[in-house]
This record gives structure tokens, C-alpha cells and sequence, in this order.
């Protein structure tokens, strides 16, 4: 039994438009102490899968299909119980993060003294321990957040986030807001911290270069929709979807020599209104065929893509 | 102790045998507070009224207006020498602190309201001399016969030399330089009710004076009085219906329905002793405020002629004072010695013959000019004057309407910078000199104060002048017969109507309107 | 730009509210526009009215003339329905100026404070928070004592509105400038500022163009709520006797004199007016919380 | 912060020299005092001895000199009304006006930060939307129409409440209070709704929007992943930050309630400074009139400085950039 598992998962958004599905059919597991990398354009649903995991869709969008279980039990009808306390997640930008009016050891213990129910002293204790896992001195707990940098502030929101020992983290671009020199450092953090506790990690970003050197396993979305899920290697150098591959291609660090031309995918991906009939994909691919214009693939566990079965 | 509990007892035997002696507590509202306690400090309304409950004159009006004894019994002029007149004081009065009160009391106030910071001392410009004759007959004496002084000592208060001297207040409160006295701020007189405590424009508290000398003499069933100014006239009518304050002396017109229709409510209306009127400037070869070039349309007899036609007395009354008032074609009261009811006769409302006038005159296309008008002071005052300014309208006289509070209309009457303007007039010696001197006399040195209208006639002035000293009243009636048809046939003003004063009070109360508006609360009794 | 029309115009007619509000502001601007050729009498026309018509109910004939009115008259023979038409013109007459004049007054000082700077930046911006703290009824007294002084008493009268829209625009400026200053700090930065400023052009020209497109979203709603306030603050200051003459009454002076007959049963002197005034003060504040609501990206 | 503060201080003493310069010179045109003061038997000549004791014909620029220096040893001269000196009057009347705006304050306080919480958090509910829609006719009625109509309602009408004045007043050495009595309670709800209202109605929006804006941010996001209650982190997390913008206004609202104090006043017959200030101003009594500005002016920026410091002691990142000398 695998320690995450999200199967056919659908979110949808009534607006005066009609219903907008954000989500469809996305299905992935995740095991103890793995790092599953989302990736996608800007506007795929990889935030919006880590906020389902959550619960914490804003309304009025809503989980309109599919379970999400927690080592086989259903946490999608009830996240509040399950959210903090086993499963925790990481924002993007660890400068609004923090609420700038508590001091970082107090938000701490207040995370340890909900969820652990510990009494004063021992949830000080810990908190500074947790402090002192991500790399910060413990008696900087009396500061508040504006006197730590933005590395600091990330590795106190990770120390928030795990402060609850969650099975399960949602990082959703925990490091997009940092300087180039600080993300290796905060990756290796979160990657040594899970490894540790066997947490398994749901990192989302747009960032290939951080899916190669972070992830286990890699899941690749368009449009809401799941288009190919592998080991990170497989998917990096033997895409099977033409959208993997066009991101693949589109990657400096990944597309091989500097003066080679990096490839575009042509056109932009549509908006959620105007999602096109068969495959999502076919209008911006080179390689589509007639039945990818009428029919939408199925997701097999590796892709969804005519053209790759064939 | 003993004799006290005694004595207690017995006197609470007397008040259940005596029901006309109960603890009554009246709560009295007016728009302004007294200015200050200081008698002598301010010659204004509110400010007599207060003190006529503390103090009292050595004669004074009684709830009617007539002349009554106050300190003094009887007075006479002399017969070998008329220009002195001889007071009889009332015997065993004392003062609210034990003090006895004697002629030396009487010249000392006397003369401290003829001191330079004394604002009554207008009054009293004839008096050359007060004399002690012996401890309870005084002498004062005029500079030449004034049969009429007695008229001026209405609301000249009586005070306590030994109390005044010893407290510093010898020297009547210098008002104008802000300067503050212990006998501004505390009352120390013979009135038939003592101060308890004051907070200036919040609260004064009064109690009856269980030592009053016309105890006996006057009803005198209020033993408590709580004086509160409440200004917003909403608010005062608001306090009266819900039963917050028993006796208001200024509700406005319109709410005087109200009162009287509530069950526990009634309302006592009389004349007041106050006319209202317009003055215009006649005398100016050129208005300022209008647009005629190089002359001035009100010199012009038969503008004003054709003005006075374009008011309508009528509707005023019926409409802006809802029947409140007593239409006028005279600036008199009919209180005052010289009122006839051909004078007081209201021009007839003729528009074709007003607009005829004025053709004749060659305004036929009419003209503009500014009204001021105070808008605090009067009973409706920029009421009538929006409705005034509609009634000239008609005539083609376009009146631009300028309504300021009190403070800021008058000095433009006593700057003379204003050219046509509202005036209300009351007159406390209750005789046409009065209105002579200050509204009609050219306005030159003493004389003619508050004469804006620029009105000038030697002949009239020397007439005004004579009344002064004319002895024989029938001979001075006669003058003050041919002033008035002078005034009338020049319409100097423009006479709008005699103010009604209008009383409102629980309905339990007895008591008559005074037609000076000065309620005197010895004289209030209950059903 | 379209999309943001459509996507406006569609919120707009899905809210009711706003819909209401804005029917109502109309309806009430076209009222007062149109009052001379609405309104059956000339209100402030003296010579024309009646005074015994004074005092008449709605619908109900005048007990001496026989003359009947819509909402009857007040204590001058006024037609009331005439005199709120009329006294609407006033209102939004003094509201709308007052307004332009906050609105030109901040949008200046701000642009001018965000583009300078320094210490132009500093003494606007000091002023700007002593303003703050003097409400607009003080000013319109400082202002109302000082034109009482300097104004021979003759112009009073017609100067009682000039007053009234110079103490309301000199209180309410702060807002705009602030949101000016603020965007016009931000846009000074930018680089067509810079290459502005290399063609040879005048930086501030190209920026006014700019800025002020981008500032027309927030001084609208500012605007919009100022006008609200500016219509209270008159009918407040005729209170204080220092508004319009009640020869030619705006809303609040007509209220001012309503309230009058409040306890007498003349009841239609106070509540027509009032009711007048509600509805515009609220449907301008409807309107402008809308506005705020709708255009402001950060509340969608 | 010291040197902040220092400036801070400079700029207040500036701006009071400012509106003592205008409480002097206004005041020194409007009308003139003089007329008011003299009975209606007063000559020219009288009038003109009264102008020349008063100082009235001094230069206009020694007429100010005198008045400031003579204001900063709190010698506001004597009231031409009253004869009253206008120090002793202000601090007679001082007492009333400041526990109305207490009490009115207090209400519009924590009535406006209780209903902008209850509708921003229940922002789409029924109850909320009916109160924000409500609240907006606090604000489109003249203060002194709602007055006239409370007192209609509950005194006339249902004789509930008194019309007007401050009962029940008990002296403390000094201090006149009508905060421990019954009475003074009865005769101060009305008055203290009245003025109150408007700026209850303003800070209940004001905390809404903040509000709004606060749960939108995303440490209140990451405060809900980290499994906080709903209901802490409306009540701990967002209302803090939510109420540090509301400081400021909130603190400039204590300015306005006590100049809309004279509206109230004279519908109440309140015996405060506003009610001396409108007297004042119908009698053109220039020394209250000019006394009266300065106190609202020191009032104001005494506020201003104090919500400058309160905003160093709440906020923590302001008192670093403070201690940090650049501000």
C-alpha cells in the first residue's frame, strides 16, 4: 500500500461561464520517503493538485471526483483533520509565509501545542530542536520574521511545516523565490529532513533542473490533466509524450550543448474555457493525428498519448 | 436638639394642615442662561430673570406689568423740590446671609450701578445724588424733574454693602474686560429664593428663602427651582413633552399646538412688550447694497409707503407665527404710554396702489437691495424676513436675504453698515421716550444709538428732547401724540407686528405671562 | 481593455445592488439637471410664492388658497416636490465641484510630490497628514470665519456656496494624492520614464500620460465615495448655519428647516427632504462600495 | 526612534504655531465682539473705550505675538461672553466632551472592529451583507438629523432615555464625572450613539476591507496548512495584522468625534467644549473661539503622536527600520 494515493481526481469551478474543470482524471501514488516531482506550465493544475491534497481548494472550486487516501484511508471528505498534522506543505514565497506580528518560536509552538497537544516547556524544547534541524540557532526564536532572510524564512516555514512530523509534504515551488545560491541549499534540506523521517514529498515546480536533481519519480501535467508519469531519468531522456519532450527540449540544463537553438513548443497553452475537444494537446503538436482531434487519450500509468502507443 | 425635634414635629403637623406649603420642585428651560449674577454686570433679559428670583429692585412689575413695591413701600417726588424723590423702605427685610437691609444698602447699590463698569448705568444718566435720610427713607436726586425715573428702577437690584465690600465686589464685574467676581459667581440678595449652586450654561440650582419678607403676600408654592439653558430649540420642546423640565418660556411657535394638545401640558400666551420691525436707510444719497446708481430709492417717501403696503401682516401671522402675534402699523407696544388704536392700525394691503408707488416714485422696474436679518434672536425672525423678501418680491423689489446669529446683525446696525435691516424693540420704562431717544432722535452723541435709518428732524429731536423735563403729563402726552403722526406720515420704519409671548408648563401650574418675558416664581402657584 | 469593459459591464449587471444604485443616481442627477422644466415652481423665486399656501399636507388643498401640491409645502408656501428638485441641484452642484476640486487638488499635489520628491514630497505629504486630522467641518468654519472677514457682507449670500465647495474640496484632497503619489512613484522607475527623458521629452508630459490611465480606476472610486461624504458635510454645515440660504436651500438646508416641524406634525417638511438625501448619499455610497469591490483586482 | 521622535515633536510644535496663527487671525475677523457685549443702550463712544481696553486697535501682528506667548503659559485671556477666563471654562467643560468621545469611541470601537470581523468573515452571508448594506445609512444621514430622530424615538415617543444633558454628574477633585451614576449612564447613550455612529460605521468597514485582505494573504493560507482552527486564525492570526491600519484611522477618528462633538452638543445640550466652541461662534467671543482651535489642535497632534508611537510598539518590523535610523 502505497503511503499517498490520488486517483481520478476532478476539480471543478462553476463561473457565469459554465463549469470550468481544472482538474481531470489525475491519478498518482506516492511512497514513505519519495519525492514526486509535478511539473507543467504556468496554470497546469500542479498547484491546484497540491491544494486538493490539502484541502484547501478556494471556493467556490470544489473536488468534484476521485479519493485521495492517506495510507489507504480516505482524507479528502474530512482534510481538516489530516492537514498540518500528516500532511504539511511549503509555499513559494517564504516572505509572506510567516505571519509578520508572532515571533518564529511562538508560531512553532503553536503548530507543536495544537497538533502534539505538549505543554509549554516541551513544546519550547521542541520547537527549538526543529529550529535547530533546518540550520537556525535556537535562541533566534524570540525574532520575528522580518529580521531573517528569505533562505532563513524557508527553512522556518520547512521547520513549521514538518514541525508536526507529517507523513506526507506538499512543496509547492518552495524555492522559486530564492536566489539560485540558497535553492540547492534548502533542496538538500528538505530532501536529507524526508529522507530522515521517510516523509514523502509532492514537490511542485515549473523548474526541470530542480525536478533532475531533487526528484524520484516525475509527473508531467497539461491543462489539468496528467500527460506522463515515470522515474525522473525516464522521463528527463526518454519522454514519450511530444509535450514532455517539447519541455524537455525547452530546458537549457537538460537540452544538452549551450549554442544548441532550445526548442519552443509553439503556440500557449489554452485557458481553462477553452480547453479543445480530443486531446488537450493536439492544437501545438507536430506529431498529432486525426483521432487525437476527436478523442482524449487515457492516462496508462505511463502517458496519455496516441501517438506514443502507436 | 430637643426644641429642633420639637419644632420639626410641629412643622410638619403645620404642613399637613397647610397643603398650599409642599416641597415643589420646579425644572425651568430657556434657550440662553443668565450672563452672570452680578445685577449690575448686564442690562439683558435672562440675565434680569434670573436675578429678579435672587435680588429685587426697590419697585417692580408685577406678572401684569404694573408698577408694584418691591424694597421700598411708597415713594413720592417732593412737592418743594421735584427733582428729588423720596423712597419709603420696607422695614425688617434681610438679606439671603442674615443681613439687615437699610439705606446704606440702597445708596451703595445705587451708586455701584452708576460706577463705569456698571452696565445699568444708562438707566440711571439723570440721577445726580442718592442720600440716607434716616435708616429706612432715601432721597435721589435728578438733574432737573423726572416724573418717569421710577421706570428706570425696575431692575435696578438691591445688594448687601457689607457683603459686596468684604467679597471684593465693590466695583460692579467688568464684563467687557472678562473680569470674573466673587458676586458674579454668588447672590447674596433679598429675593424670595436663594442660590444653591450654578454651573454657568449647564445648571443653577435655587431654593426657596424660608426667611422672604412677603412670605404671606405671594403664593410662593415653588420651593426648589433648576434653572437649565437647553439652546436647541428641538431638543427644549423635546425635554417639555417628555416630561423632563416643567416651564419653558420659548417654545417655538409651531410646537405650541403639541404642547397644549399633550394631557399634562398647557400653554399661557399674552402680548409681549416687544415690537418688530424694518429699518431702511433713507438718509444715504446712495445705497451701497443696492443697484440704483446715484441715488437711493429709500429716500424716497413713496417707497417706503409702497413697502409698508407690500407686507402682509396678515399672512405673517397666520402662516410664520401660526396666529403668535399681534400685527402692528406702530413701533410701539401697546403697553407703552402713547399707543392708540389708530396708530397701531395696519396699513391696508393695496399691491395695485403699492405698485403704483413705486412707478410714481420711478421704480416702476423695481430694484434690488440686502436684507439682514438676524436669525437667533426674535420669535421666527428669518422666517419673516424670507417672507418679507417674497412680499417686496411682488413690488419688484428684489431683496437679497443675509440671516446671521444676533452676535453678528447687530453691529451692523451700530456700525451703520447695514441699509435695511430687522429690529426688535422692547421698552422697559414703558413710555414713548424711550423709542424716541434711541430709534427716532438723530443719531448724534447720546442720543439716537440705534436710529440706522438716517432719519433727521430737527423739529422732532427738539421735541424729544422736551419730553425730558416736561413736568405737566398731559402737555408731554400731547408731544409724544405729534412725534408719533410725524414718524407715521414718514415712515420712518416699517412696524411688522408686537411679539406673543408664549408660556408652556405642566398643567398644574398657575401662572400669568409677564409681558416683559420675566417670570417671577413667588408669584407661581399650583392647582 | 475590452475584456475589462465586458467583464465590468457583465458584474455590473449582475449585481442588483448596483444596478439600483446606479438607476437611482441617475435618475436623481437627470432630476436636478432637468429641474427647471420638472419642477411646476421656480423654489427660489420669492416674489412668486404664496405665503399663506404655507404648511400644506401632500395631496391636500390648502385650507385658505384651495391650491393642492404634490408633497406639500413648507413654512414659506414653497412647493416642497420644486424646492427638492431644486435643493438636489444645489446638493450635487456642491458635491460634484467640491469633488472636482479635491480631485484636481490631489491628483496635482500627488502627482507633483511623487515626482519631485524630496523635500516637495515631504512638505506635501506633512500637510497631507495635518489635513487628516482636521475634519471638514472645522475647515469649513476656518474657512467660513475667514470669508466672513474678507467678504463684504453684500456677496455673502452668493458666496455661501463657494464657501461651502472650497471647505468640502480643501478637506477631502488627501486620498487622491496619495494614490497619485503612490503610482507615480512606481511609474517614475520605469524605463519609458528614463527613455523619455533621453528622446529629449518632458519626463513629466510622458508620465501624466501614463499615470493617469492607470490612476482612473482608484480616483474614480475615490471619487465616488468623496461624493457621498461631500453631500453629508453641506447638509452637516447647514446645520451649522454655515451652508446655503434657505432663499435658495440645498438638501440640508431644507432639512435644517424640517427639523423644525419635526414634533409639530408637519411631518412632510422633514421626511421628503430627508428621504431625498438618503437615497442619493446612499446609492452614491452603494455605488461606490461596488466600485471598490469590483475594480479593485486585489478584492476579486 | 529617538531621532524620530525628535522630529516628530518639531513638526507638531510647526504645525500648532500654524493653527495658532489661524485660530488667531480668523477669529480676529469675524464679526465683531464688541456689539455683542454692550446692551442696547451703548454708545459709539462706549464702544470705542471698550475697542481700545480690549486691544482691539493694536497691530494685528503684536494682537498674535501676545496671543501666542500668552496661550503657551495657558492664558487663553477671559471670554467676552461670559467673563468667565477660558482656561477655567475649558477645563470645566473639558471633562464632558472627553467621556462622551470615550464612551463614543469605545462603542464605535469595539462595535466597528466586532461587525467588521463578523462581516468579513461571513462575507457572503445573508446577516453581513444586510448589516453592510445598514450601516451605509449611519453614514448617508447628517449626524444631527439621527440625533433629533433619537431623540424623537426615545425620548419623546417612548420616554425612555432623557433629551438632553449630562446628568448625575459626581466632582472628583476637579473632574466632573458622569460615568458613576445610573443617570449619567441614561443621559450619555444617546448623545454617545449619536456621535458615535459614523465612525463606528467607518471602522466596521475599514476592518473589513482590512480584514478581507489580511485572509487573503499567504502566511493565513500557510497558517491553515499547518492545521490551525478557522476560528484562531481569524481571532489570532488575521485580527492583529487587521487591526494595525485600523490604528491609524481609528486614532485620526478621535479627532473627528471630537469635532463632531459640536454638532452632538448642540443637539444635546451636552455641556462640553463643542457646545462652548458653536456659542462661542454665534457670539463671536474670539478668546474661547481661538482656545477652542488651539485645544483640538494640540488634541490632534498629540493623537498623531501617539498612534506614531503605539504603531513602533505594535508593529515589530517598524520599531527594527526605527532603531535602524531610517524611517
Amino acid at each position: 500500500m502505497s503511503l499517498l494515493s490520488v486517483q481520478g481526481l476532478r476539480v471543478e469551478f462553476p463561473t457565469r461561464r459554465g463549469v470550468l474543470t481544472a482538474l481531470d482524471g489525475v491519478s498518482f501514488d506516492l511512497d514513505r520517503g519519495e519525492i514526486l516531482g509535478l511539473v507543467g506550465e504556468s496554470g497546469a493544475g500542479k498547484s491546484m493538485t497540491g491544494a486538493a491534497i490539502m484541502g484547501l481548494i478556494e471556493p467556490p472550486g470544489h473536488m468534484a471526483g476521485g479519493q485521495i487516501t492517506l495510507e489507504g484511508q480516505r482524507i479528502d471528505q474530512h482534510p481538516e483533520r489530516y492537514r498540518g498534522s500528516h500532511i504539511g506543505m511549503v509555499f513559494q514565497d517564504p516572505l509572506t509565509s510567516l505571519n509578520p506580528l508572532q515571533r518564529i518560536g511562538d508560531q512553532l509552538m503553536e503548530t507543536l501545542k495544537i497538533h502534539h497537544g505538549l505543554d509549554d516547556a516541551t513544546a519550547k524544547r521542541r520547537a527549538m530542536q526543529a529550529l535547530d534541524e533546518v540550520g537556525i540557532e535556537g535562541k533566534r526564536r524570540d525574532h520575528y520574521p522580518h529580521e531573517f532572510s528569505g533562505g532563513m524564512r524557508q527553512r522556518v516555514v520547512i521547520a513549521l511545516a514538518l514541525a508536526s512530523d507529517p507523513k506526507v509534504l506538499v512543496a509547492d515551488e518552495p524555492t522559486t523565490a530564492l536566489d539560485v545560491s540558497i535553492q540547492a541549499q534548502i533542496l538538500a534540506l528538505l530532501k536529507q529532513l524526508c529522507r530522515d523521517r521517510g516523509t514523502g514529498i509532492v514537490l511542485i515546480t515549473h523548474d526541470m533542473g530542480v525536478i533532475a536533481q531533487t526528484t524520484d519519480r516525475v509527473a508531467v501535467m497539461y491543462l489539468g490533466r496528467l500527460v506522463e508519469l515515470g522515474a525522473t531519468d525516464q522521463v528527463i531522456h526518454q519522454a514519450t509524450h511530444p509535450y514532455t519532450q517539447g519541455l524537455m527540449a525547452s530546458t537549457p540544463t537538460l537540452a544538452g550543448s549551450v549554442d544548441q537553438d532550445l526548442f519552443q513548443i509553439p503556440g500557449a497553452m489554452p485557458r481553462l474555457d477553452a480547453v479543445p475537444a480530443g486531446c488537450a494537446f493536439h492544437p501545438r503538436c507536430d506529431r498529432a493525428m486525426p483521432q487525437c482531434k476527436t478523442h482524449a487519450p487515457e492516462f496508462d500509468g505511463r502517458r496519455a498519448c496516441f501517438w506514443s502507443e502507436s | 436638639m430637643r426644641l429642633k425635634v420639637l419644632a420639626a414635629a410641629l412643622s410638619v403637623s403645620c404642613l399637613i394642615g397647610a397643603p398650599l406649603v409642599q416641597a415643589e420642585t420646579l425644572r425651568w428651560a430657556r434657550s440662553g442662561d443668565s450672563l452672570t449674577l452680578d445685577p449690575h454686570a448686564q442690562n439683558e433679559g435672562p440675565t434680569h430673570a434670573l436675578a429678579h428670583q435672587l435680588y429685587e429692585p426697590l419697585l417692580q412689575r408685577d406678572m401684569a406689568g404694573q408698577i408694584i413695591p418691591g424694597l421700598a413701600t411708597s415713594w413720592r417726588a417732593l412737592d418743594d423740590n421735584p427733582n428729588v424723590w423720596r423712597f419709603q423702605l420696607r422695614a425688617g427685610v434681610k438679606f439671603h446671609g442674615g443681613e439687615d437691609f437699610t439705606a446704606d444698602d440702597v445708596v451703595f447699590s445705587v451708586k455701584r450701578a452708576k460706577l463705569e463698569t456698571s452696565d445699568m448705568k444708562g438707566l440711571l444718566n439723570s440721577v445726580v445724588d442718592v442720600r440716607k435720610v434716616d435708616d429706612l427713607t432715601v432721597d435721589i436726586e435728578t438733574a432737573g424733574a423726572n416724573p418717569l425715573l421710577i421706570n428706570n428702577l425696575t431692575n435696578l437690584f438691591m445688594m448687601d454693602q457689607g457683603w459686596t465690600e468684604s467679597n471684593g465686589s465693590a466695583v460692579p464685574q467688568d464684563f467687557a474686560n472678562g473680569q470674573t467676581t466673587y458676586a458674579a459667581a454668588n447672590a447674596n440678595g433679598t429675593g424670595a429664593y436663594q442660590l444653591v449652586s450654578r454651573t454657568p450654561d449647564e445648571r443653577t440650582v435655587l431654593k426657596a428663602n424660608p426667611n422672604y419678607w412677603g412670605v404671606g403676600q405671594f403664593p410662593l408654592e415653588v420651593s426648589e427651582i433648576i434653572y437649565t439653558p437647553i439652546q436647541s430649540a428641538a431638543t427644549r420642546v423635546a425635554a417639555l413633552l417628555s416630561g423632563e423640565v416643567d416651564f419653558v418660556q420659548d417654545i417655538p411657535v409651531q410646537d405650541l399646538g403639541r404642547v397644549d394638545a399633550t394631557s399634562d401640558l398647557k400653554v399661557v400666551t399674552a402680548a409681549q412688550n416687544r415690537v418688530i420691525f424694518f429699518g431702511m436707510n433713507q438718509g444715504k444719497a446712495d445705497l451701497d447694497s443696492d443697484n440704483v446708481q446715484g441715488k437711493n430709492p429709500f429716500a424716497d417717501v413713496r417707497v417706503r409707503q409702497a413697502m409698508n403696503m407690500a407686507i402682509n401682516r396678515d399672512a405673517i401671522k397666520q402662516v410664520v407665527m401660526r396666529g403668535q402675534s399681534d400685527p402692528t402699523g406702530v413701533i410701539m407696544p401697546p403697553f407703552v404710554n402713547g399707543w392708540t388704536p389708530a396708530l397701531n392700525e395696519i396699513p391696508a394691503g393695496d399691491m395695485a396702489k403699492a405698485k403704483s408707488l413705486m412707478a410714481d416714485a420711478g421704480y416702476g422696474d423695481g430694484f434690488q437691495v440686502t436684507l439682514n436679518c438676524p436669525n437667533d434672536r426674535y420669535i421666527n425672525d428669518e422666517a419673516i424676513c424670507q417672507a418679507t423678501v417674497g412680499m417686496l418680491g411682488q413690488i419688484g423689489i428684489k431683496v437679497n436675504l443675509d440671516a446671521k446669529p444676533k452676535a453678528q446683525h447687530f453691529p451692523l446696525i451700530q456700525n451703520k453698515t447695514t441699509e435695511f435691516y430687522m429690529l426688535g424693540w422692547g421698552v422697559p420704562t414703558f413710555d414713548s421716550h424711550y423709542i424716541f431717544n434711541f430709534l427716532v432722535h438723530t443719531s448724534e452723541g447720546d442720543r439716537g444709538p440705534w436710529n440706522n435709518t438716517g432719519y433727521s428732524n430737527a423739529d422732532v429731536d427738539q421735541m424729544i428732547v422736551s419730553l425730558e423735563s416736561e413736568t405737566d403729563l398731559a402737555a408731554r402726552d400731547a408731544t409724544i401724540g405729534k412725534i408719533w403722526n410725524q414718524v407715521q406720515q414718514d415712515v420712518v420704519y416699517l412696524p411688522v407686528h408686537n411679539q406673543v409671548l408664549n408660556w408652556s408648563m405642566k398643567s398644574d401650574i398657575n401662572f400669568d405671562v409677564q409681558p416683559e418675558d420675566q417670570p417671577h416664581f413667588k408669584f407661581l402657584s399650583f392647582n | 481593455m475590452s475584456r475589462w469593459d465586458s467583464d465590468f459591464v457583465y458584474a455590473f449587471k449582475r449585481s442588483p445592488v448596483a444596478c439600483v444604485s446606479a438607476g437611482v443616481v441617475c435618475l436623481l442627477v437627470l432630476a436636478a439637471v432637468f429641474a427647471p422644466w420638472i419642477a411646476p415652481l421656480n423654489p427660489f423665486d420669492m416674489a412668486a410664492l404664496n405665503l399663506m399656501n404655507g404648511f400644506t399636507p401632500p395631496l391636500a388643498p390648502n385650507a385658505f388658497t384651495g391650491e393642492t401640491f404634490l408633497l406639500g409645502t413648507d413654512d414659506q408656501g414653497r412647493d416642497l416636490f420644486s424646492a427638492i428638485l431644486y435643493g438636489l441641484r444645489v446638493s450635487l452642484f456642491v458635491g460634484f465641484a467640491a469633488v472636482a476640486l479635491a480631485m484636481f487638488l490631489g491628483v496635482f499635489l500627488g502627482l507633483l510630490a511623487g515626482y519631485r520628491g524630496g523635500w516637495v514630497d515631504t512638505l506635501i505629504m506633512r500637510m497631507a497628514d495635518v489635513q487628516v486630522t482636521f475634519p471638514s467641518i472645522l475647515i469649513a468654519m476656518l474657512i467660513y470665519g475667514v470669508a466672513q472677514g474678507l467678504i463684504a457682507p453684500d456677496n455673502r449670500g452668493d458666496l455661501a456656496i463657494g464657501i461651502l465647495i472650497l471647505s468640502i474640496g480643501l478637506s477631502e484632497w488627501v486620498q487622491f494624492a496619495r494614490t497619485v503619489r503612490g503610482t507615480t512613484l512606481v511609474e517614475k522607475e520605469k524605463e519609458y520614464v528614463q527613455a523619455a527623458r533621453l528622446m529629449g521629452l518632458n519626463p513629466l508630459a510622458v508620465m501624466v500620460r501614463h499615470i493617469l490611465p492607470n490612476v482612473t480606476t482608484p480616483v474614480l472610486v475615490i471619487a465616488t465615495i468623496t461624493l457621498a461624504l461631500a453631500i453629508i458635510a453641506e447638509a452637516t454645515l447647514s446645520f451649522l448655519g454655515v451652508g446655503a440660504p434657505p432663499t435658495e436651500p440645498s438638501l440640508g438646508t431644507l432639512i435644517r428647516i424640517g427639523q423644525d416641524f419635526l414634533f409639530s406634525g408637519e411631518w412632510w417638511i422633514l421626511l421628503f427632504p430627508a428621504l431625498t438625501l438618503l437615497l442619493l448619499a446612499l446609492s452614491v455610497n452603494l455605488l461606490g462600495d461596488w466600485l471598490r469591490d469590483t475594480l479593485n483586482p486585489r478584492l476579486k | 526612534m529617538i531621532y524620530t521622535l525628535f522630529q516628530r515633536v518639531i513638526q507638531a510644535c510647526f504645525v500648532l504655531l500654524l493653527v495658532a496663527l489661524v485660530a488667531f487671525s480668523m477669529f480676529r475677523f469675524v464679526g465683531d465682539p464688541v456689539q455683542g457685549m454692550l446692551g442696547q443702550e451703548a454708545t459709539s463712544a462706549d464702544r470705542e473705550a471698550l475697542r481700545e481696553r480690549l486691544g482691539l486697535t493694536d497691530p494685528i501682528v503684536l494682537q498674535y505675538a501676545r496671543f501666542v506667548l500668552n496661550a503657551v503659559q495657558g492664558e487663553f485671556g477671559v471670554s467676552y461672553r461670559t467673563g468667565e477666563s477660558v482656561a477655567d471654562m475649558i477645563s470645566q467643560r473639558l471633562p464632558a466632551t472627553l467621556e462622551l468621545a470615550l464612551i463614543s469611541g469605545t462603542f464605535a470601537l469595539l462595535l466597528g472592529i466586532g461587525l467588521g470581523v463578523f462581516t468579513a468573515i461571513r462575507r457572503e452571508g445573508f446577516v453581513a451583507q444586510s448589516i453592510m448594506a445598514t450601516s451605509l445609512v449611519g453614514v448617508s444621514l447628517p449626524t444631527f438629523l439621527i440625533g433629533v430622530l433619537l431623540i424623537w424615538v426615545f425620548a419623546v415617543e417612548l420616554s425612555w432615555l432623557p433629551s438632553f444633558g449630562r446628568s448625575g454628574v459626581v466632582d472628583l477633585g476637579g473632574w466632573s464625572t458622569s460615568l458613576l451614576t445610573v443617570d449619567g449612564w441614561r443621559s450619555l447613550i444617546l448623545p454617545a450613539i449619536t456621535l458615535g455612529l459614523y465612525q463606528m460605521t467607518l471602522i466596521m468597514r475599514l476592518v473589513r476591507a482590512e480584514m478581507l485582505e489580511v485572509l487573503r494573504q499567504d502566511y493565513i493560507k500557510f497558517a491553515r496548512a499547518r492545521g490551525i482552527s478557522t476560528r484562531r486564525i481569524h481571532f489570532k492570526h488575521a485580527l492583529k495584522n487587521t487591526l494595525i491600519p485600523v490604528i491609524t484611522v481609528a486614532g485620526l477618528q478621535i479627532g473627528s468625534i471630537i469635532a463632531f462633538s459640536i454638532i452632538t452638543e448642540t443637539v444635546f445640550q451636552w455641556p462640553g467644549v463643542g457646545l462652548m466652541f458653536i456659542n462661542a461662534v454665534y457670539f463671536v467671543d474670539i478668546p474661547v473661539m481661538s482656545a477652542y482651535l488651539l485645544l483640538v489642535g494640540v488634541v490632534f497632534v498629540s493623537i498623531n503622536l501617539a498612534v506614531d508611537l503605539l504603531y513602533l510598539v505594535i508593529d515589530p518590523r517598524l520599531k527594527a527600520n526605527a532603531s535602524e535610523g531610517h524611517s
